[in-house]
């Protein structure tokens, strides 16, 4: 794993709904060698832990990356306070992202509430090779489909309360998908009931499937072993660490 | 320049900053970052007999100035250690402590037996870790059963020995004679604090163990006073840690009669501190015309 | 409005939030900013048999999250607490809790008879001051020595005694036992942690005595544990305390087995801080529709 | 005691020297009440502790206080921080502080090093009645003579290398004058060492002598009993508490 920890420049920062925020950080050495999937460990002031957040854009030319997380506690409070211009401290790009495939032909990504930020790369890989389904609680809480549809991809927005888009949960549009056909792989990240629908359905459908998990952190590069995740590898069990070995895994290595 | 070197129980340290065990896994994740011989030692990840997938998780959890862990002594197990990361440790220029630990007294012996004929330089054993439901912190929360684990580990290693002692005790003082007592070089501490968090939104504890032990920079005032008790108590060395975060954090274990300081929460925060450590010592050291880092060992003047 | 009314021994708290021994004197200081009667209770500081003038200052040192006290017991003696103090907080609207301590069982004794014909609350008895020599943490300390003294309490009084607990031990549950089958009606938990800081520049403690005692948020996850392991091993109540800054540590302290809350450091902070946890307790858990805060006493669910 | 806890604006921040700053904060209620020697308990973001900082200036029309501080370590640090408009919260006014009689003639004010804020709005409410001595490391260390001189005080300025006013301690020019004679009362604030030698001084010249002491604290308030100052007071001894019986004291009243 090729990383590094430094203070880098904020040069952009905008509120994107309420207590969710897009900072896109001047890292060219990071965004060198970035992949979609991965993630920054960032530094909250007067906290102990960093705050692991998903790489949202990757800018090589520019040398930038993007970043997108919501205020959950007190350590994204603290860094939702940094402004443009400010340092951040981060420890970036870690973990092992998602398998980018040039052969497939057709693709589903689906993100869920603040797990769509990284589908975003992802997408944007794909580009019209997408389908890009986003699952939000309400309207009010709908973030990044603009980004979504300028990558190219097709887009499919659903809501719990059908405020914005479908009515209903992630899982129906993809289900549709899915029995009709002709997708060569799911990509997703979001909450855990998500997830484990997404990988059900991909399995009775034969399809492969990648899912971005999540686990509290220390080191986030493999050191401390706190992050461990009950996987199966060649038909044993390993205890995998979601900050090295994944934080995106093959749906089929997961022990629920 | 001032001389940081320290010698512990006839061991020599370019430095006296040792990455905890724990933290800092083998080395090889933070080698991305430096190179390993800028630190005095490395403390390796606590390692039993047999592979130990360690707890389920929620492992982490956040506190005031600190920490909680429960990863359980999750290791590939001591073969493991010795075909796949010691050889590689032994090629850099640092003193490497095998951190080992078992369930009964006879297990830790039967690890430290297979150390004995490899180039390890220290053996650590770790009588305390409360994370694991037999032996540690059993062991190292009673002075019998600290004495008998460390008697029947120094029978079979000749290896310079460093006994890990819990401060979850009454008395951590009477617990080191102990293990002084039994046969050990040097005694290192602290280990973590038992601590428990829990989200008083599901009503769970944070961590799936339910308890954890808490280090971090929130511990510091305990390590402090522990290290200055066991110091007046023995004679033997003392290797100290919890919290060190600074340089004058690292000054300040040593005046309280560290030989030599491990470092470990801190590393998350920022994974350069041990590097860092290093050079604040020096120039604080420099600053006052200090010559070595040993004049500083064991002098502070109580009132 | 939730209801935030608690029964501890019989005893009525309009709310479960009492500034800890030490912290808030006799109350007078801070009416200046709101009116004792926002408060469940107070818990008076330390009184003992004769005044005591204390340790030598420095008494404070900061620490990460937390601090270090060794103030020593200092008080006026038991007479004018009685004469002076307690009339007029027993003017308030609120529960008294009388910490007192001694040098011996008898001098406790002593000190409680005194109070068995006043109108006092309760009796919080401190079997865990770290900062005296004798008596003081000595007593809680060991199971036999805690359960002496409060015997010897116990005999002298009717009113509702609480054991107020040592954390420096290796086994808090076994000491609160142990006071249990003496006679306790509650304990109360967590005193402070022995700790030390050291003055870099001069080479001294920071403390005139050395060693004090830390509290503040850093204390928090271990009386969280300590908390949930007592009210696991007795059938009395527990008043839980040590880091409490906030209404949701509140929270997290009764969901692991306290029926009330002291605050100690954080009114050090901020000194509005115990009637803020009391609002911010109530709005929890008005968001959460839970009618009584008595709904959420004890409710983790261990993994 | 009266006192209140808030959060004031900062009207006015100025860097006086290196790492000394000067604060002018609008809190009318806490102005309208304090009096010189008394101090202000400020919160620093981060820490347990309050940070105790003398008065240095109370304008009571404007509603404003000054503090005058030297960055000393951590807390103090973050204190600095704050900017003009920021708001910082204090616990104030606290203590016991000068006693001030307009039927004294002629006064001394001595300041040592950090210690010399204090003896601004003391100096002030003497006037020319006053002299003000100060005695500093040296010129780069010094501060707030132009505002001693404004106070209509004769000044005296003292370093210890005399690279600026006279080359030696405070302790020489108060000699002097106290051998003169016609001194009423000396005040003075700074350090241990120098206290005590103002307090040998004025004794054995039979001159009433006040100086303001420094303690760790914690409540600030009297609350705590944190900040004992042994005393004697009806030649009885004392246990005073520096946060509430002081910091101000009569020298003879303490047992150095
Ligand atoms: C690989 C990965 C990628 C992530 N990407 C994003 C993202 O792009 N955008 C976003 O908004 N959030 C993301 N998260 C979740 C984000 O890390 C948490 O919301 C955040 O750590 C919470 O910190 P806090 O200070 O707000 O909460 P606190 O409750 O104060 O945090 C306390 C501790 O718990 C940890 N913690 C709490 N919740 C989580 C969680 N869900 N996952 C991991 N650790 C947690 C914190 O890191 C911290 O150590 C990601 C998590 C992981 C593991
Ligand atoms: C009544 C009073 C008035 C004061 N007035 C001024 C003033 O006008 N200007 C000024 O620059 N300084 C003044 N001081 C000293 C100032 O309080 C300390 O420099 C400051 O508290 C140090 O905090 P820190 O965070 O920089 O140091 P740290 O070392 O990080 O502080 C750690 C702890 O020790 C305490 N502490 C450290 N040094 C002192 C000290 N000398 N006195 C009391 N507590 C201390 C801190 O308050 C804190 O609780 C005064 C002190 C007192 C008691
Ligand atoms: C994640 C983690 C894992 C740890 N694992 C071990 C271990 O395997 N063996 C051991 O002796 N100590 C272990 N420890 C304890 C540390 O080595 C050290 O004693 C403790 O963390 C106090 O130091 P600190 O406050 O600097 O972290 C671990 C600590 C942490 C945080
Ligand atoms: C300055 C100070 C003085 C204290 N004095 C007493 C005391 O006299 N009696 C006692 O039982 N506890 C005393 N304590 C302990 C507190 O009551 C409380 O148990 C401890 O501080 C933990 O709570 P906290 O972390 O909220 O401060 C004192 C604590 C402090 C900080
Ligand atoms: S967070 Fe340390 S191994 Fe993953
Ligand atoms: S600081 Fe609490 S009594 Fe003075």
């Amino acid at each position: 794993m090729k990383y590094t920890q430094g203070q880098y420049i904020i040069a952009d920062k905008t509120a994107i709904a309420r207590e969710i925020y897009s900072f896109t950080i001047s890292c060219p050495e990071v965004a060198a060698v970035a992949c979609p999937g991965q993630f920054v460990h960032i530094r909250a002031k007067g906290y102990t832990l960093r705050r692991p957040i998903s790489i949202c854009g990757i800018d090589k030319e520019k040398g930038t990356l993007r970043i997108v997380f919501e205020i959950r506690g007190e350590g994204t409070a603290e860094i939702a306070k940094l402004n443009k211009g400010d340092l951040i401290d981060m420890l970036a790009p870690l973990g092992h992202g998602f398998t980018v495939d040039p052969s497939y032909n057709k693709v589903i990504l689906i993100g869920g509430g603040i797990g769509t930020p990284p589908m975003l790369p992802l997408t944007k890989a794909y580009g019209d090779k997408a389908v890009a389904i986003s699952g939000f609680r309400n309207a009010s809480a709908v973030i990044l489909q603009d980004d979504f549809r300028k990558t190219g991809a097709e887009t499919i927005l659903c809501t719990d309360d059908g405020s914005a888009g479908i009515h209903g949960f992630v899982t129906q549009p993809l289900k549709e998908l899915a029995e009709k056909g002709g997708i060569d792989a799911v990509y997703a990240c979001g909450p855990m009931p998500m997830l484990k629908g997404v990988a059900a359905i991909c399995k009775e459908n034969g399809i492969f499937c990648q899912i971005s998990l999540e686990e509290r952190m220390a080191c986030g590069i493999g050191a401390c072993l706190g992050c461990a995740c009950r996987t199966v590898r060649n038909d044993e069990e390993y205890f995998a660490h979601v900050c090295k070995d994944g934080p995106v895994f093959n749906a089929e290595e997961v022990l629920w | 320049m001032a001389d940081l070197s320290v010698k512990v129980c006839g061991v020599d340290f370019k430095n006296p900053i040792i990455p905890a065990s724990g933290v800092f896994g083998y080395g090889r994740e933070y080698e991305e970052l430096f190179p390993l011989d800028k630190l005095g030692g490395i403390a390796t990840k606590g390692t039993t007999l047999h592979l130990r997938t360690g707890n389920i998780a929620p492992r982490i959890a956040e506190t005031p100035s600190g920490m909680l862990n429960s990863v359980g002594l999750q290791n590939p197990g001591i073969d493991h250690f010795i075909e796949t990361e010691l050889p590689y440790l032994l090629t850099k220029d640092l003193v490497v402590l095998a951190n080992i630990a078992g369930s009964t007294p006879d297990e830790c012996a039967e690890v430290a037996a297979k150390l004995e004929d490899t180039d390890v330089h220290m053996i650590e054993l770790n009588i305390s870790c409360p994370n694991v439901k037999q032996g540690g912190a059993a062991f190292g929360t009673s002075c019998e059963m600290a004495a008998e684990v460390t008697k029947r580990v120094r029978a079979v290693t000749k290896k310079p020995l460093v006994v890990k002692l819990s401060p979850n005790v009454t008395s951590i003082a009477d617990i080191a004679k102990s293990v002084e007592a039994a046969g050990a070089d040097a005694v290192s501490l602290i280990n973590t604090l038992l601590g428990m968090r829990i989200d008083i939104n599901t009503g769970r504890p944070i961590l799936h163990n339910n308890v954890g032990g808490m280090s971090g920079p929130a511990v510091f005032p305990i390590a402090v006073r522990m290290v200055w008790q066991v110091a007046n108590a023995v004679k033997i060395p003392v290797i100290g840690m919890g919290g060190v975060s600074s340089g004058r954090d690292a000054i300040e274990l040593m005046m309280a009669g560290a030989s030599a300081v491990q470092v470990g929460a801190a590393i998350f925060t920022d994974p350069y501190a041990p590097v860092k450590i290093v050079e604040e010592m020096n120039d604080w050291l420099d600053s006052k015309g200090i010559a070595s880092v040993n004049d500083i060992i064991g002098t502070v003047k109580p009132w």
